[in-house]
């Protein structure tokens, strides 16, 4: 029975393993990177693409040599939009992998669900997207813009005179950490500016959501009481965004009335849609594909090429935020390590203060010693017919990220 | 339509005769064994993790199979149950913490409440928490089971309205007014029984834990399904009609077997969460409750066994191949259903030789 | 006092009445056999009997004092009415034994168990396949488990549908022996059949459904001379 | 340069103060310039045109249109020399705007307009449009526009385009818009009629600029139009009331006419062979992606015909899916009739297939759909009630679905058999019909009409490769509380469903109605496992 028991338990250990061992064959001469980004389930449809970012991030750099004079190997994973999955494979490619770095995580749970795994193994999870803010972890670099850096400069241009010199706000958000937090910043904010709370109001819809007739409505009552310009904040995700925008341009409330910042919309979420009715709409991120300048060029062009190179399922003519952010992570991260002249987390922890990389947003991302939080530049975007975002508005300099929101 | 057809599972009389047969007691032998394993052998923190997870999945379809192979109700809602565990085990993992670093769950500081839920009162004691589990699962199961059994509600109906449930009560869930978290749900448990979690210690214990606890369900559960009480489980499953007709009030049978297999998912629940580090609604996913259920028929359901192998199978797989072969999962998994639907009645089981179905009982299929 | 009163029974499915307002009286000790075309409602009288039906109207007295329309199957059981169903309907997954064990019902007192499973053993003389799994049992063994079943709990009402559908006239004799021997002053039993000479060797009283009503009740012969019946038997 | 342009033009203006702003000339060159301007500038000059509309030429106005539409449209590229527009965005070469010679667009910049200049030059263009546009539908859009800016357009310019107009109905509501612009005139007669024309066209909005008055001194001194005021404040709320009471209804009816859609062909399928299909969802996903195949044939094929691919997707998309439900069934499903239990992880396991497949071979973004103008935009009906032509296009989708089975369940030699089956298989089969044939088809049938809702979705929700899974349970919440294979319990169920969701959601928000609907679905089915429909049946 021992022995039996004993060749039952490693062989279930020798399955569990297998995939270390394959790869280790030849892990010599070089480093791994791990994706964290799902493919499949409700995620996928934006998610999906960063994996290929990061690969071509890593092509590019291996094309000058790779890191330490280790050629970069990327291994990319299915979390399948499934939170403790992300923890789990993340755990499995720490301890298992032993890979130099973590590239993932879109929604803030699954940040949240990677976050102890990251911090009980030291390793370093880069996280492309913004977020609530309020949490600074030594093992996590948060390449994307905290609200107080991004959110509010948007909501400033469209009560300043600018914009639409907005008096009253319609938050509507999908019901999770990343809307709530940035409503209550906004609100804390506005409270700030001496508004009073009848000037906003605030609903929460599950993830997923598609059926906003019924807000929309709500939202044309709103907009149609006295009090001044009013505005919908939105911040619900996924696939929400754009079938509340063809509701909201199928009744007929053009921008020019009621508009739309929409704080998680990108390219991506025009995709489906006859933006002809959502012309002026807003969003706001750190990069637009629209940016101007030949860095932004070149990455469009090559990410382009990218895809008709490798047969990569996603739309060769569309490039978002995150994908920008992941491809300067991977960046970040080698220019650290080569700057430590090892991959010891440690070490590249050690080597980000003072970093700074040129990328295609045309911005100069620099980080300090103080935090893990990276400066980045900030647009605001107006949707056009073509289905993309004119640059209306974008930060004269790279603004310095605060992690904690002085408001609420 | 007879029991039998209800189930898709005409009567395998081998069921009775098992303590005859050697794989629950090689089972329960294999969960000792690689404990003492865990514990002497220190391999890889991770294959600990991973193998103490596998241990909290199998007692998951353990609860299932009871019901589903014994009884021949499908539950497609036992996610609701796993997830009450785990709710209440993080809801006491983060209370404890909170009186230890004295630090307030994130979620509660952005809904910008001033401390924890009222009903988080006392959570922080283990027992308590326990109990509260196990009660709590209980008592859910026992009134969803009292409704639905006393007006004969079964078979397929059974299932869809068990799924229509665990459905209610994900969107519930992810509502941050339900003051578990939300979407988000719950996660950055510090520590475990003081010892700081993800450490060595922590990571081996939970995992001996629910390897011993693994043990223990199915040596429970064989006992149970080998009592008098299994066989009338057996012929309830098979014809209850015929059942009552014989002066047995088949209700409470059902009922007393079904909150059984809720408290048992819930233990599942308790091991699984902290060895994840998170809970969240995403549990409460009618997908999860099927895979739970498809574990069971490929293992081979109404086998205890066969629930076990299936399980830890099925999700050892899941962890190598959505790291590995990411494309290649959800093939392998929809095409493994298939194949064990359509020609290994009895799951993987049949491959191993070990038939459960006599000659004449394989016309019923 | 009678053991068995059915009084203005009316079942009915949508818009079809499987009984329509039937009455009859079983009496203590009597074998009543239930004839009739199929569609008679036979079978659904055992229903309702048995709890598995419930009526639009009327009552079931056992024993003049429990109505039986207003209780579960389970209770009805209990109260000592026990139905052999006609498709042979025993528990394939248990072996013979345990089938008989389960028959003795949830009451008697497991002492007891050993010596009656025995005792109905032999009478449906099953003791050599006692150990087999039911659902490996030939069509005519299971027929008799079943009525063992019934009989372990010594029923005051005996219910049976059929007993000798399918079975070969030698296995018929065997069953219409073996009611015989069933037969007690404080039983009594229900039967529902075809096979008239089967009917005429067991029972005391005939009562002809048709179209949910009573064509005719009273001695077998007088049946057989019954214009109506014979119509509806043979006519047409 | 640009600067130099402006700081003319402004000059100009005010160098003519003698003239009323309405007879302000319209400077083609300054406008130009104006509009290549900065935020301000291009304010100016879309301001300059509306005060100009009233007595402009009408090709100043032609020209000062089509700059307007450029900036709009991002076809105005400003260079050194001076504005060019482009017949598309981001063209290397374009018209000039004063000569009209081509010139390249090369280091010309395109700029962008903020919110409010954005809605100046809305107002300007929806003057000229009114005062010059060809057709009346578009006079009429630029006169619903301009209704939209109350006060920001001269009285002039509305008086202009009424004597102007030749469509009578058209003039008619210039008038009407001219009377309500005249809310805050002195004159109390003007006051009084434009109350009138304001509550003539009720609206929020209208109601929001009538209470406003209600605190002016004007309402406090002068009797008269207080009355009006309150009688028109009245008026307007009523029909408001009533507005928003017509948009639930519309909701309600648009959101059950999915849910109908989503779960008839499970309602067939169950109630024949009580298999749970969990696919269903998968086929609504798969009859999306066959309209969508039809579309990019019609982009290739005919692309003149484009707009009508939504109708010729039906067929394709209902074949498609029938298709693929009967290899299902002839391939799984056939083997396990006995085990609904079993059909159902099978099932579940050909929606994974599926899904994953349609992800790997398409891709899991969402697809790109043209939309014809009849499923696009909607139509204000009454006060704030916008029909919306999408959920329209649902409705009466909806009610063709209904129609079509209830047309094959019985008029079609098939559906005679179907409710046959499924109301006595057994007996059925005595009768010597075919019913493993029959299961067959029916389950095509089944797969069909989901594919049959796909073509419905695809101008309502996003399209990609998960979008069915939403709708399994919610479909079998219809079915199982119809009652199994009762299309009259189908579509009430699904009406019920839908109404009680779009009722409670206001009141408690999405999620609270989805819980407690399915909540109460689960108690009633306590009550009635049976469901509403079902007939009583011997067991």
């Amino acid at each position: 029975m021992g022995h039996l028991t004993r060749r039952g338990f490693v062989g279930s250990a020798a399955l569990l393993a297998a995939p270390a061992i394959v790869r280790s064959a030849f892990a010599a001469d070089t480093v791994k990177l791990g994706c964290l980004f799902s493919s499949s389930g409700t995620m996928a449809n934006i998610e999906g693409r960063l994996n290929h970012v990061v690969r071509m991030a890593a092509d590019e750099i291996n094309g000058r040599g790779g890191v330490n004079g280790r050629r970069i190997e990327v291994l990319t994973s299915d979390p399948a939009s499934d939170w403790p999955l992300y923890a789990q494979i993340g755990r499995q490619m720490l301890q298992q992998e032993r890979v130099a770095a973590l590239f993932g995580c879109w929604t803030s749970v699954s940040r949240k669900s990677v976050l102890p795994v990251v911090e009980q193994n030291d390793g370093l999870l880069f996280y492309p997207l913004h977020f609530e803010g309020d949490e600074n972890s030594k093992n996590v670099v948060y390449v994307n813009s905290p609200p107080a850096s991004s959110v509010l400069p948007a909501v400033d241009y469209l009560m300043g005179p600018d914009g639409v010199g907005a008096k009253r706000f319609f938050m509507i958000g999908s019901d999770y950490v990343w809307p709530r937090t940035i409503n209550k910043q906004l609100k804390g904010y506005w409270k700030s500016k001496g508004i009073p709370e009848s000037a906003w109001r605030e609903e929460y819809v599950p993830f997923g959501f598609s059926n906003f007739q019924t807000l929309v409505n709500q939202v044309r009552s709103f907009a149609s009481q006295p009090g001044g310009q009013p505005i919908v904040v939105l911040t619900v995700v996924g696939s929400s965004i754009p079938d509340f925008l063809r509701e909201f341009a199928n009744q007929g409330i053009a921008a020019t009335d009621v508009p739309i910042l929409g704080l998680d919309m990108v390219e991506a979420d025009l995709e489906g849609l006859d933006t002809g009715q959502l012309v002026g709409h807003l969003n706001c991120w750190a990069y637009l594909q629209a940016a101007k300048g030949e860095r932004n060029q070149r990455f469009l062009a090559d990410w382009a090429a990218y895809v008709k190179a490798k047969g990569v399922p996603f739309s060769a003519d569309t490039v978002i935020d995150p994908m920008v952010s992941a491809y300067d992570s991977v960046h970040l991260w080698a220019l650290a390590a080569a700057k430590a002249g090892s991959f010891a987390v440690p070490e590249v922890r050690k080597a980000f203060a003072g970093l700074s990389f040129a990328d295609p947003s045309g911005y100069t991302l620099t980080m300090t010693g103080e935090n893990n939080y990276v400066s980045r530049g900030v647009f605001i975007g107006s949707v056009n017919e073509r289905r993309g975002f004119d640059v209306l508005w974008q930060s004269p300099d790279a603004p310095k990220p605060v992690p904690f929101s002085p408001y609420g | 339509m007879s029991g039998a057809v209800q189930t898709g599972l005409a009567a395998s009389a081998r069921v009775r005769r098992a303590p005859r047969d050697p794989l629950i007691a090689v089972l329960v032998g294999l969960c000792l064994a690689a404990a003492i394993g865990l514990v002497l052998g220190r391999p890889a923190p991770y294959l600990v993790n991973a193998v103490g997870q596998l241990a909290a999945f199998a007692i998951l379809a353990v609860s299932l199979d009871l019901i589903w192979g014994y009884l021949g109700i499908l539950s497609l809602g036992h996610g609701l149950f796993f997830a009450i565990g785990g709710y209440v085990c993080a809801m006491h993992l983060l209370a404890h913490g909170t009186v230890v670093t004295g630090t307030l769950p994130d979620f509660v500081q952005f809904m910008s409440w001033k401390g924890l839920p009222a009903y988080w009162a006392g959570l922080e004691h283990a027992p308590y928490a326990l109990l509260l589990a196990l009660g709590l699962a209980g008592l859910v199961a026992f009134l969803f089971g009292l409704v639905a059994f006393r007006s004969r509600v079964n078979g397929v109906y059974f299932s869809i309205i068990s799924q229509a449930l665990v459905y209610v009560a994900m969107l519930l869930m992810y509502r941050n007014d339900t003051g578990l978290g939300g979407n988000n749900g719950m996660t950055g448990f510090p520590l475990l029984f003081g010892w700081p979690m993800g450490s060595a210690g922590a990571v081996t214990g939970l995992a001996v834990a629910a390897l011993l606890a693994l043990a223990a369900v199915l040596a429970g559960t064989r006992l149970l399904v080998g009592s008098a009480l299994g066989r009338r489980m057996l012929a309830c499953r098979d014809d209850e009609t015929r059942l009552r007709t014989l002066g047995y009030a088949t209700t409470r049978l059902k009922l007393q077997v079904w909150c059984l297999s809720a408290m048992i998912a819930a233990l599942a629940g308790i091991l699984y969460v902290p060895q994840v580090g998170i809970i969240n609604p995403r549990v409460l996913a009618p997908d999860l409750s099927i895979e739970i259920a498809v574990w069971v028929a490929i293992g081979g359901m109404g086998r205890l066994g066969g629930a076990v192998i299936g399980a830890v199978l099925v999700n050892a797989l899941k962890f190598w191949l959505s790291a590995a072969m990411p494309e290649a999962w959800p093939f392998l998994l929809s095409g493994l259903v298939l194949l064990v639907v359509l020609v290994l009645p009895n799951g993987l089981l049949d491959l191993a030789g070990l038939r459960l179905r006599p000659t004449w009982a394989r016309g019923a299929r | 006092m009678s053991a068995l009163v059915v009084d203005g029974l009316t079942v009915a499915f949508g818009r079809f009445r499987a009984l329509d307002a039937l009455s009859l009286a079983v009496d203590p000790g009597e074998v009543r056999a239930v004839i009739g075309p199929n569609g008679a409602g036979k079978t659904t009288l055992l229903d309702v009997i048995s709890g598995i039906t419930k009526p639009v109207s009327g009552r079931v007295m056992l024993g003049d004092r429990l109505d039986l329309t207003r209780i579960s199957e389970a209770a009805i059981a209990r109260a000592g009415v026990r139905r052999k169903f006609q498709k042979p309907s025993v528990f394939p997954a248990l072996t013979v034994r345990e089938n008989l064990a389960i028959g003795c019902g949830p009451e008697l007192a497991p002492g007891l168990r050993a010596e009656r499973i025995a005792a109905v053993l032999g009478e449906v003389g099953l003791n050599p396949r006692a150990a087999v799994p039911a659902g490996a049992l030939a069509h005519g063994e299971k027929q008799w488990l079943e009525i063992g079943m019934v009989l372990a709990a010594e029923p005051r009402l005996l219910l049976l549908d059929e007993p000798v559908a399918g079975l070969s006239d030698a296995e018929t004799r065997r069953t219409a022996e073996l009611i015989g021997r069933l037969r007690r002053p404080d039983r009594a039993i229900l039967v529902i059949e075809h096979d008239m000479g089967f009917v005429e060797a067991i029972a005391d009283k005939v009562t002809v459904l048709h179209e949910g009503r009573t064509l005719y009740e009273g001695g077998m012969r007088g049946a057989r001379e019954d214009a109506r019946v014979i119509e509806v038997f043979l006519g047409r | 340069m640009n600067r130099v342009r402006a700081v003319l033009a402004a000059l100009a203006m005010l160098a003519l103060p003698a003239l009323p702003a309405a007879a302000a000339p319209l400077e083609r060159a300054a406008l130009a310039a104006d509009l290549c301007g900065d935020a301000a500038a291009q304010a100016r000059g879309a301001e300059g045109v509306v005060r100009a509309a009233a007595d402009a030429s009408a090709e100043d106005l032609r020209a000062a249109g089509h700059l307007l539409a450029a900036l709009a449209e991002r076809r105005l590229a400003c260079g050194s020399a001076g504005a060019l527009l482009l017949d598309r965005a981001g063209a290397p070469d374009g018209q000039d705007a004063l000569t009209g010679a081509t010139r390249p667009a090369a280091e010309a910049r395109a700029p962008v307009l903020g919110l409010r200049q954005r809605a100046l030059v809305e107002t300007a263009r929806a003057a000229v449009a009114l005062l010059t546009a060809e057709s009346v539908a578009a006079r009429a859009a630029g006169l619903t526009t301009l209704e939209r800016r109350a006060g920001a357009v001269p009285d002039a310019v509305l008086e202009r385009a009424r004597d102007a107009e030749s469509d009578p109905g058209l003039r008619a509501s210039i008038a009407g818009a001219a009377q309500a612009a005249a809310l805050s005139s002195a004159d109390p007669e003007k006051r009084r009629t434009a109350v009138a024309a304001v509550a003539a066209a009720p609206s929020g909005a209208s109601l929001a600029r009538l209470r406003a008055l209600r605190g002016e001194p004007a309402a406090a001194s002068d009797p008269a139009f207080a009355r009006a005021l309150d009688a028109g404040i009245a008026s307007v709320e009523r029909a408001v009331r009533i507005g928003d009471g017509l948009a639930i209804l519309y909701n309600a009816l648009s959101f059950a006419s999915i849910l109908f859609m989503a779960a008839v062909g499970l309602a067939i399928i169950f109630g024949l062979m009580g298999v749970i299909n969990l696919a269903q969802g998968e086929f609504i996903m798969l009859g999306a992606y066959a309209t969508w195949g039809v579309q990019e044939a019609f982009r290739h094929v005919a692309p003149g015909l484009l707009d009508l691919y939504l109708i010729a997707a039906i067929p394709v998309a209902f074949g498609a899916t029938a298709l693929v439900g009967i290899a299902v069934e002839a391939l799984v499903l056939r083997h396990l009739y006995r085990r609904p239990l079993m059909s159902l992880l099978a099932t579940w396991a050909v929606s994974l297939f599926l899904v994953n497949l349609v992800r790997v071979a398409v891709g899991t973004q969402n697809l790109q759909f043209a939309m014809p103008p009849y499923v696009s935009g909607g139509v204000p009906l009454y006060a704030d009630f916008v029909v919306t032509w999408n959920r329209l296009f649902a409705i009466l989708f909806a009610a063709a679905t209904l129609a079509l089975t209830l047309v094959v369940l019985r008029r079609t030699p098939l559906g005679l058999d179907i409710r046959a089956v499924t109301q006595n298989r057994d007996m059925a089969a005595c009768l010597g019909l075919p019913t493993r044939r029959i299961d067959r088809l029916a389950f095509g049938l089944g797969s069909g009409l989901a594919g049959l809702a796909g073509v419905a979705l695809c101008p309502i929700y996003s399209v990609n490769p998960g979008m069915g899974s939403g709708f399994v349970i919610d479909a079998f919440m219809v079915v199982v509380l119809g009652g199994v294979g009762s299309l009259a319990g189908t579509l009430v169920a699904a009406l019920g469903i839908g109404g009680a969701n779009v009722l409670i959601e206001p009141l408690s928000g999405a999620v609270a109605a989805k819980v407690i609907v399915l909540v109460g679905i689960i108690l009633f089915l306590q009550r009635r496992p049976e469901g509403l429909f079902a007939a009583r049946r011997r067991r």
